[in-house]
């Protein structure tokens, strides 16, 4: 009998896990297990994510593979299906518990680094720059923006960071009005920076109704459709993006051998690139960015 | 009839209701097979569902008393995040490595006195200024959410460890059956305090004369003003023990928790019988409307359906309760 | 001359109660029809029939000689019916002119046409072509909002228009403007039922007349036929000696005191002095302010001036009364509206019953939890002793006939067992059998010592149960007299003319 | 008084503090100086403003018809979900890589027929159930969300490039003046409408005879059955307009927008002098509402408070202006 896997994402409206659903995909099909894919759809709600974790446990499902929208209120219940005798994987966002059996996630803080280099270097060393915080608690956005600022800090200090308080809120239609109106009150901004994929595209769509995309430089986290024509069209200047079908599939894979008695890592390491208009269209940028969902998705 | 017969059917519509979910979805397990059938029966997942519902049966108690006094508090979510963010706050402030059980339970009163403190000013604008109380607890919703983003300087709270992070663990002890979270002692406990209220006080006799005729509660010598402070005030009182479980739950003190959960809270008292124009309610029916919310959820994700089945679902059922509720009632006045 | 509507055997029920039970009726164009009866008696029932407003269970609406169904009121617009309502209904939120036009709006593609010309030609015929079109109603006084109503009926170009005692809150000036008005309008040719308990006012203005008694049609005729004896006659009508059952009881000293009361609007100083085991009658026309000046005692209203003293208790001024301290003075109230005040329909027999006095049934002087078993034995000694008919006395109230309900009101007030109780229309809408229980339930108060306050707009029963009687005219109590100094016809004078 | 100069006094109380409102953030500014001085006072951020008003406006423009004839509608921020995921769906099914105009209008016509179909449902099932509207909306606010993550099967859809997307550009042509986003332009299209019908037309006038007096409107030939569902459906086409807005905003279908924007369209309704008891309310009142709500999101940002601040003014501006306004009520009534 086929071991049971719940995959249980932060959200289920962005295209990010979308991505992490078809490596979870692909793995489910080469082990030949199945997975339950269920979780939040808003990435704020954390009282719901519990709840979905609560129930995979009552369902008894063999191992868990989470990505944790708080690396504190998940905690309890991640303890309680380990006491059940679940395995969990944790993927993508920390967890400050221990008793899980490996956390399979891009090193989030070299990332930050990554895109505060790239943002450095295009904008010539100088000039007035932004970041736009995700938004509270979330473990792994943090760890960018600490990148980020450090980077920042270190090497470019010709760079004045304007303004680093604010933060996006979860949804798109937040971090777009928080970023106009940032937008607006530092008219001469010559960067910014977004630390995942709803802030980034919340920004890109302020720049462009503000008329500004392509005049201000801008480095995003992630990758999304809407972003990837953002860089196509010149409106963003590089893009950091992990690789979220291989986070699912690793984590999908890790819990595999967990089940099977196999000895993992503790950390594994999924690795980030920076995307920038010359190297998208190579053929390995390509399968990182646009990997066929649909082939591990519509069956 | 026999009168204790006729509230019992009356009340006994609710827990059709959730008996009808229940089979449901239990049936809806055995066809699917595979592992979720036994699971969704299991002693363990029963004792999910009820951990689940505490929060909004607490709160549901707490809105029943002001919906049955015509009333309503759209500011029950915003308390309940202000309750954890207040209780977290002062286990970070006053606790050091692990926070002792004095000061988890002083913190825990400070949360629900906080929520009081709310109630009590909802009570009193309402009364005073007779302002329909659903602008009031609008304005108040804004105005906790943003004081517990403010105590909370817009994060989520870490705390130390305290002993109320297991108020709301699913299984204590494992395998031992009548072993479950304390935060359902709790709420059975509220729920005994609130129905013998309701029932057997003068208190709850003028919650239900305030809502189903406030001018005969005025000649019959009921000081509505003060009555009407005191509802809101234990709805506040109640919403924070709300709060201190979902803070258990979370073990964060959250400023963003509990976005919309009033409207959970009101349509577990609405589908429990609860009328909005007042005079009408039980405490019993609106808990049997925050566990038939409870086995939706899960029965959804045991079934596998996606979260928009059971959106849809709840909807559905929000209006046919109150609808087959009016059509009773008119058939009982044509008869 | 053909009449230009006839009502034959109209048959209306509500529950139980049967307010029409065969009303015919007649009227000619150009001609102002006076319906005339008692409160009850049913004559809004009967035009709100007519209006559309309510469905007739039975009978035939014939106009210009052909039948007619009049299902809504819009139907009964169109058929050229207005009528004006004894209770506002004007749309408070709304201007002046907004309402006088509402339902009747000239429109072109939606959008509406003003009317202004017209609305001045009305505001006119009533004599006040200043009144202000874009104010809001509620901003006017009680005499312009019924000049309003009056004035949407003339608006609607109607051959047949009901006035339900407009007059009631009119003043002098703008009664007689109405009177002008009324007359014009029958020189046009349109035809008005004009309901009014002022029955000069009838006799000056009319040309025929329709009597209705409970329901029925009594008398009918042309007014310069018959004269005002003969219409209370008809009115009054039946002989009820044994209505009343004698209750021998006898009067102390005096225990309850008030002195020139003012209410807000009414009434204007008000004396009036009980003593133990007395029965007050008070009479008036619908209007006159008796419901206010007991509500102003019970401290329902508020009041502008007057004090009051309850039992050789303190006195104490009208303005701080509170119903809670009224209750505790031994001061209790039955309202005139039992639907939306006197009782909590919803609830139970028992609920209503013990509300005013609960804390007397919880242990730890209230805070304790309810001795339910008593409150219900407490319930069924009431059921049992004033024949109330229940299956139950956890049955809701609303599950009961009028009568019923209202015993169980009287219920409440007894549980409170205070001195003195003010009885406003306690056998209002209640049927004749259960009206005699009333009857001797106020003559057992009375031999118990305490004083009754009866207020009633039905002479027969005030001249059958009370000691005395006084009559209240537009806010002014006249001195009480012993009820067999008083004859109906005179204190219809007194109501109608107030000397 | 002048009655038209009385009418201007009644609504001049919002207005009065939207001009409050942007004073004080002026001077916020000016004495903060550095970047936000100008900022705030900039033409271009008047423009942003406007565009971030334009969708609140525009759904507030819908149920200030619902709460003047007495109603209110918890759906709105649901429906216009539901609106942009029927829009993005359109678009993608048959959009291939842009799509043209007529593919973009048919699209947004879909969109606020959709959102005119959940505002008929309202209607029908309030008018003929007698339900409270309260308890309908709620069900009907459950069922659309849950619908618009169906259809985008619980993802955002993105969708080609289309001429919706160019609708709430802030500034479609920079340093013109006169160049502002079009949809407030549709907006202000929708204003004049609004406020024409009310004023002007016999559907308004019932509108408000509705709230004010139902047995009145009945009595005088109304038949408010048939009017009640146009009202609703009506407020939900305004709805369905707003979720264009919203779509051109995300440029994405997202099942999850704008949850519990209701309450922000109602607060600015309530700002704006609407009665939750019906009767009162006016469409520019409500605008004026939006606009404050909108001022002061963008004051916060520009001076930099932190949004708990933002969330404590709004609700003390809830509050007091329904208590002002009752206050003066009073004060007409002794007077
Ligand atoms: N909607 C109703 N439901 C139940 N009973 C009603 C209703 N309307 C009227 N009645 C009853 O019908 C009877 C006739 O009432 P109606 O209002 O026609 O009397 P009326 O002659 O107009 O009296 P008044 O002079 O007080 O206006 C009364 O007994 C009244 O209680
Ligand atoms: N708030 C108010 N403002 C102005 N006039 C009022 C107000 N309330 C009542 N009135 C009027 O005052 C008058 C007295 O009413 P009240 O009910 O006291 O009369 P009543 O003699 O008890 O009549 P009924 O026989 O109907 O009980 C009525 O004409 C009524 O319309
Ligand atoms: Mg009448
Ligand atoms: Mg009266």
């Amino acid at each position: 009998k086929p071991y049971r896997i719940a995959v249980i994402p932060k959200g289920t409206t962005h295209e990010f896990w979308k991505s992490i659903h078809a490596g979870a995909a692909k793995a489910a099909k080469e082990f030949d297990v199945e997975i339950i894919w269920q979780g939040p759809q808003k990435e704020d709600d954390r009282e719901l994510q519990i709840q979905v974790v609560q129930s995979f446990v009552s369902r008894r499902v063999d191992a868990i593979v989470l990505a944790p929208l708080d690396e504190v209120a998940l905690v309890r219940p991640v303890r309680e299906a380990v006491r059940r005798g679940i395995k969990v994987v944790v993927i993508d966002s920390g967890l400050k518990a221990k008793g899980f059996s490996s956390f399979v996630a891009t090193d989030n803080y070299q990332g930050g680094r990554m895109g505060a280099k790239r943002l450095g270097e295009v904008m010539g060393g100088q000039g007035k720059a932004l970041l736009l915080r995700y938004s509270e608690g979330s473990a792994s956005t943090m760890k960018r923006e600490q990148g980020f600022l450090d980077e920042m800090a270190e090497n470019y200090p010709g760079i004045e960071l304007v303004s680093t308080n604010r933060y996006a809120g979860a949804t798109r239609e937040s971090a777009f009005k928080e970023a106009q109106n940032l937008l607006t009150k530092f008219s001469s901004l010559d960067g910014v920076f977004c630390p995942n994929e709803s802030s980034a595209a919340g920004m890109l769509r302020a720049l462009q109704t503000a008329g500004k995309a392509g005049k201000v430089k801008y480095v995003g986290f992630d990758s999304s459709e809407t972003l990837l024509n953002g860089l196509k069209a010149g409106e963003m200047d590089g893009l950091v993006v992990q690789n979220p079908f291989l986070m699912g599939y690793l984590g999908v894979k890790t819990a595999v051998e967990v089940l099977q008695g196999k000895k993992v890592k503790r950390r594994i390491d999924t690795g980030v690139v920076l995307v920038t208009r010359e190297n998208m269209a190579t053929p390995e940028m390509v399968e990182l960015l646009t990997p066929d969902l649909d082939k591990w998705l519509k069956q | 009839m026999n009168p204790s017969l006729r509230k019992a059917l009356a009340a006994s519509g609710p827990f059709v209701g959730l008996v009808f979910v229940y089979i449901l979805f239990a049936g809806l397990t055995a066809w699917q097979g595979g592992d979720s059938r036994d699971a969704f029966l299991s002693l363990y997942n029963s004792k999910t569902i009820l951990t689940q519902a505490v929060i909004v049966t607490i709160g549901a108690l707490g809105i029943t008393l002001v919906i049955i006094a015509g009333g309503i508090d759209l500011s029950v979510g915003s308390q309940i995040a202000l309750a954890t963010v207040v209780i977290a706050w002062c286990l970070r402030e006053y606790g050091g490595d692990t926070a002792g059980i004095g000061l988890s339970l002083g913190a825990a009163a400070l949360g629900i006195l906080a929520c009081g403190v709310c109630g009590l000013l909802n009570g009193v604008m309402s009364a005073l200024f007779r302002i329909v109380p659903f602008i009031i607890t609008l304005g108040t919703m804004q105005i906790a959410r943003g004081v517990a983003k403010w105590i909370a300087e817009e994060q989520t709270i870490v705390t130390p460890e305290s002993m109320l992070f297991n108020v709301m663990v699913v299984e204590p002890q494992p395998d031992v059956a009548t072993s479950v979270a304390p935060g359902i002692w709790v709420a059975a406990g509220l729920i005994v305090v609130v129905v013998l209220t309701l029932r057997y006080t003068v208190f709850g006799r003028y919650v239900f004369a305030i809502g189903s005729n406030e001018a005969t509660a005025r000649l019959c010598g009921i000081n509505v003003t003060l009555q009407r402070i005191w509802i809101y005030t234990l709805c506040g009182l109640l919403t924070g023990v709300a709060g201190v479980m979902q803070f258990a739950n979370l073990t964060v003190g959250d400023p963003t928790a509990a976005v919309g959960m009033e409207l959970d809270i009101i349509a577990a008292v609405v589908i429990g019988g609860g009328s909005l124009s007042g005079g009408e309610g039980s405490a019993l029916g609106s808990v049997v409307g925050a566990l038939i919310m409870a086995v939706l959820r899960n029965g959804c994700t045991m079934v596998g359906v996606p979260n928009f089945v059971q959106d849809i679902v709840i909807g559905v059922i929000i209006i046919s309760a109150v609808a087959v509720d009016r059509l009773k009632h008119r058939a009982t006045v044509a008869g | 001359m053909e009449p230009l509507l006839r009502l034959q055997d109209i048959q209306k029920s509500f529950g139980a109660t049967r307010a029409l039970k065969g009303v015919s009726l007649a009227v000619r164009p150009g001609e102002i029809h006076a319906l005339i009866g008692e409160n009850g008696a049913g004559k809004s029932t009967l035009m709100k029939v007519l209006s559309g407003a309510i469905r007739a269970d039975g009978g035939r609406i014939e106009l210009r000689g052909r039948p007619c169904a009049i299902p809504s009121p819009a139907a009964g617009r169109r058929l050229g019916i207005a009528m004006i309502y004894q209770e506002l209904t004007l749309a408070p939120h709304l201007t002046v002119e907004e309402n006088l036009t509402l339902g009747i709006e000239r429109r072109r593609l939606g959008v509406v046409r003003s009317q202004r010309g017209k609305i001045r030609d009305v505001l006119a015929l009533l004599q006040h072509p200043g009144l202000p079109l874009d104010a809001p109603v509620r901003t006017l006084g009680m005499g312009l909002q019924q000049l309003i109503e009056i004035g949407r009926a003339l608006m609607s170009n109607a051959s047949i228009i009901i006035m339900d005692e407009p007059t009631s809150s009119l003043s002098a000036a703008d009664t007689k403007a109405l009177f002008t008005t009324m007359a014009r309008l029958k020189e046009a040719g349109i035809a008005i039922i004009y309901i009014s308990h002022f029955l000069e006012e009838v006799m000056r203005v009319s040309d025929t007349y329709t009597v209705l008694r409970d329901g029925e049609t009594v008398a009918s005729g042309t007014i310069s036929d018959t004269t005002m004896a003969a219409i209370i006659e008809a009115m009054v009508g039946r002989k009820l000696t044994e209505m009343f059952p004698a209750m021998a009881h006898d009067m102390g000293g005096p225990v309850f005191e008030a002195r020139n009361v003012h209410g807000l609007h009414l009434p204007h100083g008000v004396d009036l002095t009980l003593r133990a085991g007395e029965i007050l009658g008070i009479a008036g026309l619908v209007g006159a302010g008796r419901t206010e000046t007991v509500r102003a005692l019970f401290g329902l209203d508020r009041a502008r001036a007057g004090s009051l003293c309850v039992a050789h208790g303190r006195p104490c001024p009208v303005r701080r009364q509170r119903p809670r301290k009224a209750l505790r003075q031994g001061l209790d109230l039955l309202s005139e509206d039992r639907k939306d005040e006197g009782l909590a329909t919803a609830m139970t027999i028992t609920e209503n019953t013990t509300l005013a006095v609960l804390p007397r049934f919880a242990q730890a002087r209230g805070w304790g939890p309810l001795r339910l078993a008593r409150e219900r034995r407490a319930v069924w000694r009431w059921v049992d002793e004033l024949n109330i008919k229940c299956a139950g006395v956890d049955r809701p109230v609303d599950s009961l006939s009028g009568g019923n309900q209202q015993k169980v009101a009287l219920a409440r007030v007894l549980e409170n067992d205070g001195a003195v109780i003010l009885l406003d229309e306690p056998t209002r809408g209640v049927d004749v059998g259960s009206k005699v229980d009333i009857y001797r339930l106020i003559g057992r108060l009375a031999r118990e010592g305490k004083a009754v306050v009866f207020i009633s707009s039905y002479l027969p029963e005030l001249m059958g149960v009370c000691d005395t009687i006084a009559v209240m005219h537009r806010g002014k109590l006249s001195q009480p007299r012993p009820a067999c100094e008083w004859t109906e016809q005179e204190i219809m004078r007194v109501a109608v003319s107030g000397e």
